[in-house]
């Protein structure tokens, strides 16, 4: 078993993590949190494929291609947790926007 | 190996034993303030030995440099971070590892008096 | 990966941030080990460090309109109903599994071709070239997913309830001491990144990481630079990249094509800007709402 | 010293792992916030230690750039702390 391989499985091994406190959480903050980690795995699996080639030459591309997956997830997340806060918010005051926010918002 | 190689080892492995006391104090000490104290011994003093002990052997000044310079950065920002957790379990009544059932026991005010000094004597009289 | 787990199950959903962040740090070091250094500081400064100030962030948000955020988590699907659940997850990871395990253990990649083509990309971080030459279409589009993210954010409308304590003179201190030292790193990793892992991703986290130190001590936008200003700046790394990569399309014919004798100034260019904007918007997103004057006075 | 490198960084390592326990169990924040600083002092070393060992400069900007924002995460750790239960201090430092 290479050190590829390994990687590669420890990355499945924290998809599945990931998906399965996806589904059973119910807090959305923690899905958010899973949906990281899904990330996360996918981004090892990737790394582990980069390296197999030889010893000699890393294949730079799903390096960087991961770099992007980095900054897209947390652009995401982001969105995620300002959308739950929104929902909060809306759960527990019945409308959506805040009491104090001016008329003219976007 | 060169006496400067000798010297970076023995350096390295004094800090790796820094390390290992300071998780020896996080595990086994009683309470936050203890535990602060093993650790950042651990920490300033443990990185402090390995970056010693690497730079020794720094192939150039500026390598050395850089090293000096993550050590003294990790050293402000421990002891800062040091200070605010202290201040923050201070704060939250957390002596002796046990801030829940003090928080339940005197849920508003234990420590609450803002100065660092009353908070301390909060703690002695605990 | 159990690491993961305690940070998924764990009751206590502050004590699953905090396991997130050192997450975050097992995997930059993971990184390391697979040899991409480049990932490890995107890791670490931005998977990491921000994903985990945003999270704190919308943690104490939520806390403060309901205290017992706490106490709601903890209830989650249990007992009978889960068992389907972890089946078929195994059942899934297994095919996972099933499905790399023939994968055969050499195979060329382009590291080949990336490495025969580095001289006429003007940088000579193979990382950087892809990012910035040889697929930049991504990188343009990923800065444009930041900006869409804070767009959103804006759109939603959440205005902090920004009740800021007094930061006291050793945070004070403190961050006064790490902004200079963290837009300097900013700044030296942006100018490596065009030989040593580094470049603009990092160095926008970096920016980012000041604008949260600076704002959680207490600093506000000043209302000048609230509206327009701030809105500038923000497209200003988007613009310069786009016409960076219209230009050549008018010139030669192909979107982003750049011209190999200036394609390591221009790379420049687009990263320095790219920088600026990237971590204004982090740190805008970190805020969470579009800062209009009314909240400024 | 490749080889001493090298069984220290793995020492080093296993340091966090055991403190790992002391952040599961951690009865306050306080110690959880102790325990992770540890990870990013700990974290630091290996890398400087890798750094030597593989001969690549660039793990030692990783290392810097671990330092700074263990720092910064730290801080900002504290302060949402201080924000989230406001009632347990009142804003005022002793410093």
């Amino acid at each position: 078993m290479s050190a590829a391989f390994f990687y590669a499985l420890a990355g499945t091994g924290l998809f599945s993590i990931g998906l399965h406190a996806l589904l059973v959480h119910r807090h959305l903050l923690r899905k958010i949190l899973a949906i990281n980690v899904m990330g996360s795995g996918v981004f090892l699996v990737l790394a582990a494929m980069a390296t197999r080639n030889g010893i000699a030459i890393l294949d730079p591309v799903p390096h960087a291609m991961i770099i992007t997956g980095i900054v897209v997830a947390v652009a995401v997340a982001a969105t995620a947790l300002a959308l739950v806060l929104m929902l909060k918010l809306t759960a527990e005051t019945g409308h959506a926007v805040l009491p104090d926010s001016k008329e003219d918002k976007p | 190996m060169t006496p400067a190689d000798y010297l970076a080892a023995a350096l390295l492995l004094i800090g790796g034993l820094f390390f290992l006391a300071g998780t020896f104090g996080l595990l086994r000490f009683p309470d936050v303030f203890t535990r602060l104290h093993a650790l950042t011994k651990a920490d300033n003093v443990g990185l402090g030995l390995t970056v010693t002990g690497l730079a020794v052997q720094a192939e150039s000044w500026a390598v050395a440099g850089k090293l000096l310079l993550i050590w003294l950065l990790v050293l402000l920002a421990g002891a800062s971070v040091s200070y605010l957790i202290a201040e923050g379990a201070l704060r939250r009544g957390g002596v002796h590892g046990s801030a829940d059932r003090l928080d339940h026991r005197c849920p508003a005010g234990l420590g609450t008096d803002g100065t660092g000094l009353g908070g301390a004597g909060q703690w002695r009289s605990v | 990966m159990g690491l993961a787990w305690g940070a998924l199950a764990s009751g206590d959903l502050f004590k699953a941030i905090v396991l997130f962040i050192a997450f975050g740090l097992v995997m930059a070091l993971v990184w390391v080990r697979l040899e991409a250094p480049d990932i490890a500081l995107a890791e670490a400064a931005i998977g990491a460090g921000l994903t985990g100030a945003l999270l704190l962030a919308a943690f104490v948000k939520l806390r403060i309109t309901s205290p017992n955020v706490n106490v709601d988590i903890t209830r989650s699907l249990c007992g009978i109903r889960s068992i389907p659940v972890l089946v078929s997850i195994l059942f899934l990871a297994m095919a996972l599994a099933y499905a790399i395990w023939p994968l055969p253990p050499d195979a060329a990649g382009l590291g080949e071709d990336v490495a025969a083509n580095l001289d006429r990309s003007g940088v000579s971080n193979p990382v950087t070239a892809v990012l910035l030459n040889f697929r930049s279409y991504d990188t343009l589009l990923e800065v444009m997913v930041l900006l869409l993210a804070l767009l959103g954010a804006w759109s939603l409308g959440m205005t902090t309830p920004r009740r800021e304590a007094a930061p006291g003179l050793v945070l004070d201190t403190l961050s006064r001491l790490l902004a200079p030292l963290l837009i300097l790193v900013a700044a030296y990793l942006l100018w490596a990144g065009a030989h040593a892992p580094g470049g603009a991703f990092q160095a926008g986290a970096m920016l980012a990481a000041v604008g949260v130190l600076m704002l959680l001590t207490g600093w506000q936008l000043p209302a000048a630079l609230a509206a327009l200003p701030l809105r500038l700046v923000l497209v200003a790394g988007p613009v310069t990249f786009m016409l960076l990569a219209v230009i050549p399309l008018l010139l030669e014919g192909r979107l982003l094509q750049l011209p190999p004798a200036w394609a390591g100034c221009l790379i420049l260019i687009i990263e320095t800007t790219a920088t600026i904007s990237i971590g204004t918007t982090l740190i805008a997103l970190f805020l969470g709402a579009a800062p209009n004057k009314e909240d400024q006075q | 010293m490749q080889t001493l490198f090298f069984t220290l960084a793995l020492f080093l390592v296993l340091n966090p792992g055991a403190g790992m326990w002391r952040v599961l169990r951690g009865p306050t924040a306080a110690d959880r916030m102790l325990a992770a600083q540890v990870f990013g002092t700990t974290a630091v070393a290996i890398l400087l230690l890798l750094a030597e060992a593989a001969g690549s400069a660039a793990l030692r900007d990783v290392a810097l750039v671990f330092a700074l924002l263990a720092a910064v995460t730290a801080v900002t750790v504290v302060a949402f702390v201080r924000r989230a239960w406001p009632n347990s201090g009142s804003g005022n430092d002793a410093g």
